[in-house]
């Protein structure tokens, strides 16, 4: 008897990237393991992709697994804001693994290669783990899978900073876990259950008590140090910076985001009509952090010589971004938070695909390629790897027809709806900050010589690197111009997480 | 309300509170690790005292058995001493301070130790109670509720473990482990083959080890005890052998070509057994599904067989981190 | 509130002051510790206290191990203590062993990579090599400079 | 006769509380490693024998016999293990040259609760 497959999809994001890691140990030649991972992606992309057209079409999924209805059971849920991160997730995943080939065998040792596909695999059966689960304590083993496939990933960067950049992170890392842990815990000694729509309709009925403000205190730092929310992103500049580049593309533009995701799944489904939210205190605590990630992480990336810790310091700035969206409270607020959720993820992926490209091609030590000075004359040396830099960067400062411009356009339509004239100047003033550390990139490129010795001969990165590369540079451009697809889904997601949970399964919306 | 069981508590966590500060102080990092094994011990004591046997049981074999061994490997690859003085970190303590304060502050609405009527003994906690044995027909409520009613979590826990072990492999796998014999082996060694009382006392344990794993791998159904604890005493037994007889012999016994698919088995077998109710009708891991007209045996085989999954998985998984630690030559 | 109640309060909340406080220990061994195994010990520590904060919530007075006993054999009603906290520790119990493994398999190659395992030695080496790394870097960049102005004047 | 076994017990059980006292108060008194190994080894056998042999008699008075079987079993692997573990300790002490400080070898200023390690070794290999 054959199952009804569309019918059990939600536990399948899961389990099958979980079982392909497994299967994974029998491919030991790199070749083998990489076309499993990208077989195993375009499987759980289309997945994916159902799922979003079904949860666009029949409203929210939900799943009992075991047959075990919440809150007895662990419950998988799907609405549409975490049908649009499973798509992220495994597109932004799929591209990776096609563009890493090349990158991989030039940066990881070929005996291990496939075992960075299979840590692979398991960040993104971990990853859409924490998307799908309903529960409170499932997430916690869905984000620990996710963080040691991580943890190991950045780990086979060059170098022995890798090492060090992995040990910080764990470190940090398990504490923001275990933080989480300890939040979850006092939510369930007050409330009884783990469900996240159960919690929140306990939440509901009983008043404000001591445990439950302290409870949400820890949620948001434990989630807080996985996000790299100022001033908690000690870790991610180096993690960043040290891992391989691949790694580097698929965590920028998923883990964080995921992340992010927990944050809002806390404040729009946990606190959902909770007495503690009247106030819309907690989701206005972000924004001070907010705005000085933005402008703080902003300025520490204008000094960087090195790169990819440039665009990882911008990446905790643009983090800063998606927090205010979440700290206005208000549906266009989440909107635009959710926006340019995605967004960022396109625009970091090209980003760090092209500086992958440059460091195939420059080739010194780990460190030295990804030096400015090392980038000097690359312009003319991969005029395509750099003009894709360039499209992107124009993108995260902001600029009109790209999506840059799309998510600080909503963000500012967010603030002035508030009313909060200050916070629309500031968004403007640390978008020209972005200028200035793309424009030192772009100077070195294309108005400097090129360093003594080097290489001057015209020498761009392969087909299999450019094309995703030229594909996310596109998807950039084509979501700037035609807004509709992203604002629409995310307007939706927003005004779905407003709807007071008001039952169980499936019962949310 | 002060009961037998609240005074021994009492007694047990002010001992715990004195190994950990006795911890924070010591620098000698092996006296350090050794305390983090008595305090893993005492912790287990506690667990048992509260009720929770299952969680002692794997506190002992984890916490106070293969976590220690690994530090120990640890150790001996790097140093044991701390050489930085303990820093006056003022902001640390600033931390510490504030998060401890919110922990306090939150302590107050909680409702008292031993509280029956606490909110957490709620409909959810009662079902499991009343109906597990019917439900599932297995008696130790904690092993139905971990491989049945959230099995999808042990899914997960199965594969964290996968995923370290993977990630050690990763990390110490290639390049100076030692494949090959090595000679000269250290004094050490050597002279504990010389002890005949140590080797005849290990061989008749290493018998009953095993045979005990294999006791709690089935009988986990009725008391305490499962595949994750199993697991973890059957590498118990063969790093005991491994440590007093010769790490290649045992290594040529549990060869890598051999424990490596097996940690990828385990956890096959695990989500494998999800994907096989789906064929019979059921939800994902929906067990019941492969006896329609009896529910309750077809949860009782599929509790036992991923069960099997995490017994194979975790034993294999401690073993391959025992012998990618301690086969590593010191640099 | 009266005395009574309010050591009424303090026993019945000791166990999770005391929880509180060896998380603490744990927490302050891992951000004030300068030495990579002392942090991954504090860890633990801080794991296994979060781990016994969950068990003592799971505890009632009177109860006993959630493995169901024959009711023809026990007279009256069983109280069973809660078995979820403990189903979610051994889980946890798990993760923590699998992080300090991979966090000591770290520290392992940090040593080989390093020659130390103390973190002032190794930010200092870290600084050492960015410092040369840098200077290297500048003064081929101001050479590459000079060399274009060179030609540049030629023609 | 259950009174009898009741009696008994609760001396064996209180001898081996007694015995694991000892040990503990051995093991902060006693001047060198080999004696406090000693101490150590106390609670290990005959404490542990004396409570769980008290506990068996419990267990016989009240019929639980599975948990007769247990304990006893639980002895017998105690016995192994405890005099197997505090023999391999010392062994490997004495093979690392960890001297035993005898009184012929202790300075007659030297506090016998401050067992200096150090010096008991050099004065060791000088004899």
């Amino acid at each position: 008897m054959l199952p009804d497959l569309p019918l059990h999809l939600p536990p399948l994001h899961l389990a099958v990237p979980l079982m392909a890691a497994p299967v994974g140990v029998l491919w030991r030649r790199p070749v083998l393991a990489w076309g499993w991972a990208a077989v195993v992606s375009a499987v759980t992309l289309l997945m994916a992709v159902t799922t979003l057209v079904t949860v666009l079409g029949h409203g929210p999924v939900s799943y009992a697994v075991g047959n075990w209805p919440a809150p007895w059971g662990i419950e998988l849920k799907l609405d549409i804001l975490s049908a649009l991160m499973l798509v992220l997730i495994n597109g932004i995943g799929l591209l990776t693994v096609l563009y890493g080939r090349a990158s991989v065998q030039s940066e990881i040792q070929a005996s291990h290669q496939y075992l960075y596909y299979i840590c692979y695999l398991l960040a993104l059966a971990g990853l859409s783990g924490m998307v799908i689960t309903g529960d409170a304590f499932n997430l916690f083993v869905c984000l620990e899978i996710s963080s040691l496939s991580s943890y190991a990933l950045i780990a086979m960067g060059k170098g022995r900073k890798a090492l060090t950049a992995a040990y910080n992170y764990l470190v940090l890392g398990t504490i923001g876990a275990t933080f989480y842990i300890i939040g979850v815990g006092m939510l369930y000694m007050v409330t009884g259950t783990l469900n996240m729509a159960d919690i929140a309709l306990h939440m509901q009925a009983a008043p404000v008590n001591r445990t439950e403000v302290v409870a949400i205190a820890f949620l948001l730092v434990g989630i807080g140090l996985k996000l790299a929310l100022f001033p908690l992103h000690k870790w991610l500049p180096n993690a960043y910076a040290h891992a391989p580049t691949a790694v580097t593309t698929f965590l920028a533009s998923t883990a964080t985001k995921v992340s992010l995701y927990i944050l809002i799944r806390v404040f729009f489904t946990v606190l959902n009509g909770a007495p503690l939210l009247a106030s819309h205190l907690w989701a206005e605590m972000l924004v001070p952090f907010a705005i000085a990630g933005m402008f703080s992480a902003s300025l520490v990336a204008i000094f960087q010589t090195n790169i990819k810790k440039m665009l990882a310091y911008s990446s905790v700035a643009q983090i800063g971004y998606m927090a205010l969206g979440l700290g206005f409270g208000t549906v266009n607020g989440l909107a635009a938070g959710i926006i340019h959720m995605i967004n960022h993820a396109m625009i970091k992926g090209a980003l760090f695909m092209a500086v992958g490209c440059a460091v195939l091609r420059i080739g010194t030590s780990a460190s030295g390629a990804v030096r400015v000075e090392s980038w000097q004359g690359l312009g003319r040396r991969m005029p395509l790897t750099m003009f894709a830099f360039v499209l992107a960067g124009l993108s995260l400062i902001g600029v009109p027809l790209t999506t840059g411009f799309v998510s600080k356009w909503y963000l500012m339509m967010a603030a002035f709806e508030k009313g909060w004239w200050l916070v629309a100047v500031l968004i403007v003033l640390s978008s020209l900050l972005a200028v200035v550390y793309i424009w030192r990139v772009v100077e070195a490129a294309y108005l400097r010589p090129a360093l003594p010795g080097s290489d001057t001969s015209r020498c761009e990165a392969p087909l299999s690197m450019l094309l995703p590369l030229y594909l996310l540079v596109a998807a950039n451009i084509w979501f700037g111009i035609d807004t509709r697809f992203t604002v629409d889904l995310a307007q939706a997601a927003a005004s779905a997480l407003f709807q007071p949970v008001t039952g169980l399964n499936g019962g949310a919306q | 309300m002060i009961t037998m069981v609240t005074l021994i508590d009492l007694v047990l966590f002010t001992l715990l509170g004195i190994t950990a500060i006795a911890m924070l102080r010591i620098r000698d990092l092996f006296a350090v690790v050794m305390l983090s094994g008595i305090y893993s011990l005492v912790s287990a004591v506690i667990f048992t005292d509260l009720d929770a046997v299952d969680v002692a049981f794997t506190e002992a074999s984890v916490g106070a058995g293969i976590s220690t061994i690994l530090m120990l490997g640890t150790l001996a690859l790097t140093s044991t001493k701390e050489k930085t003085p303990r820093r006056q970190s003022w902001g640390a303590l600033l931390i510490v301070l504030v998060t401890g304060a919110a922990l306090m502050y939150g302590t107050v609405d909680m409702p008292a130790f031993g509280d029956a009527a606490s909110p957490i003994n709620s409909p959810v906690t009662d079902r499991y109670i009343t109906a597990s044995g019917e439900e599932t027909g297995v008696p130790n409520i904690v092993t139905s509720v971990l491989a049945s009613y959230r099995g999808y979590d042990t899914m997960g826990e199965t594969t964290v473990i996968f995923t370290a072990a993977i990630a050690v492999l990763i990390l110490l796998g290639s390049a100076r482990t030692t494949d090959a014999p090595v000679t000269p082996r250290p004094a050490t060694t050597r002279s504990l083959e010389l002890r005949p009382i140590l080797r005849a006392g290990a061989k008749l344990l290493i018998g009953p080890i095993l045979l005990f794993a294999f006791y709690v791998q089935f009988h986990g159904d009725f008391g305490p005890g499962g595949g994750f604890q199993a697991g973890v005493i059957f590498a118990a037994g063969v790093i005991l052998y491994a440590l007093i007889f010769d790490m290649d012999r045992a290594r040529a016994l549990f060869r890598p070509a051999v424990t490596r698919p097996l940690i990828a088995l385990g956890v096959l077998i695990y989500a494998g057994t999800g994907i096989a109710t789906l064929f019979f009708g059921g939800n994902f891991l929906g067990y019941s599904a492969f006896n329609p007209h009896h529910p309750a045996h077809g949860q009782e085989l599929g509790i036992f067989l991923v069960e099997l999954g995490v017994g194979i998985t975790v034993s294999n998984v401690m073993m391959t981190l025992f012998f990618t630690f301690c086969g590593r030559r010191r640099p | 509130m009266s005395w009574t109640s309010l050591i009424d309060h303090a026993i019945g909340h000791y166990n999770y002051w005391v929880c509180v406080v060896l998380m603490m220990l744990g927490f302050y061994i891992v951000i004030a510790s300068g030495n990579l195994i002392k942090k991954i010990i504090g860890l633990n520590l801080f794991q296994t206290a979060v781990i016994m904060f969950y068990i003592s919530m799971g505890k009632i007075d009177g109860g006993t191990a959630p493995i169901l006993v024959d009711p023809e054999k026990v007279s009256g009603p069983v109280v069973y203590t809660n078995p979820l906290p403990s189903v979610l520790m051994l889980t946890a119990i798990v993760v923590g062993v699998a992080t300090s493994a991979l966090g000591l398999a770290l520290v392992v190659r940090i040593k080989e990579a390093y020659g130390s395992i103390e973190e002032d030695e190794i930010l200092a080496a870290d600084r050492a090599s960015d410092a040369k790394e840098q200077a290297q870097y500048a003064a081929s960049a101001a050479q590459a400079a000079k060399t274009e102005a060179a030609q540049q004047g030629h023609a | 006769m259950s009174l009898l076994l009741d009696c008994l017990s609760w001396l064996l059980i209180l001898t081996g509380g007694t015995f694991c006292l000892l040990g503990g108060i051995g093991l902060l008194r006693m001047p060198d490693f080999y004696t406090r190994t000693h101490a150590a080894s106390l609670p290990d056998t005959l404490g542990v024998m004396g409570i769980l042999g008290g506990l068996i008699l419990q267990g016989v008075n009240g019929g639980h016999w599975m948990s007769v079987i247990k304990l006893s079993l639980i002895i017998v692997f105690i016995l192994f293990t405890g005099p197997i573990a505090t023999h391999a300790l010392t062994r490997t002490a004495l093979s690392h040259g960890h001297a035993p400080v005898l009184h012929e070898n202790r300075l007659p200023e030297q506090q016998p609760v401050k067992k200096d390690s150090k010096a008991g070794r050099k004065r060791g290999r000088k004899k």
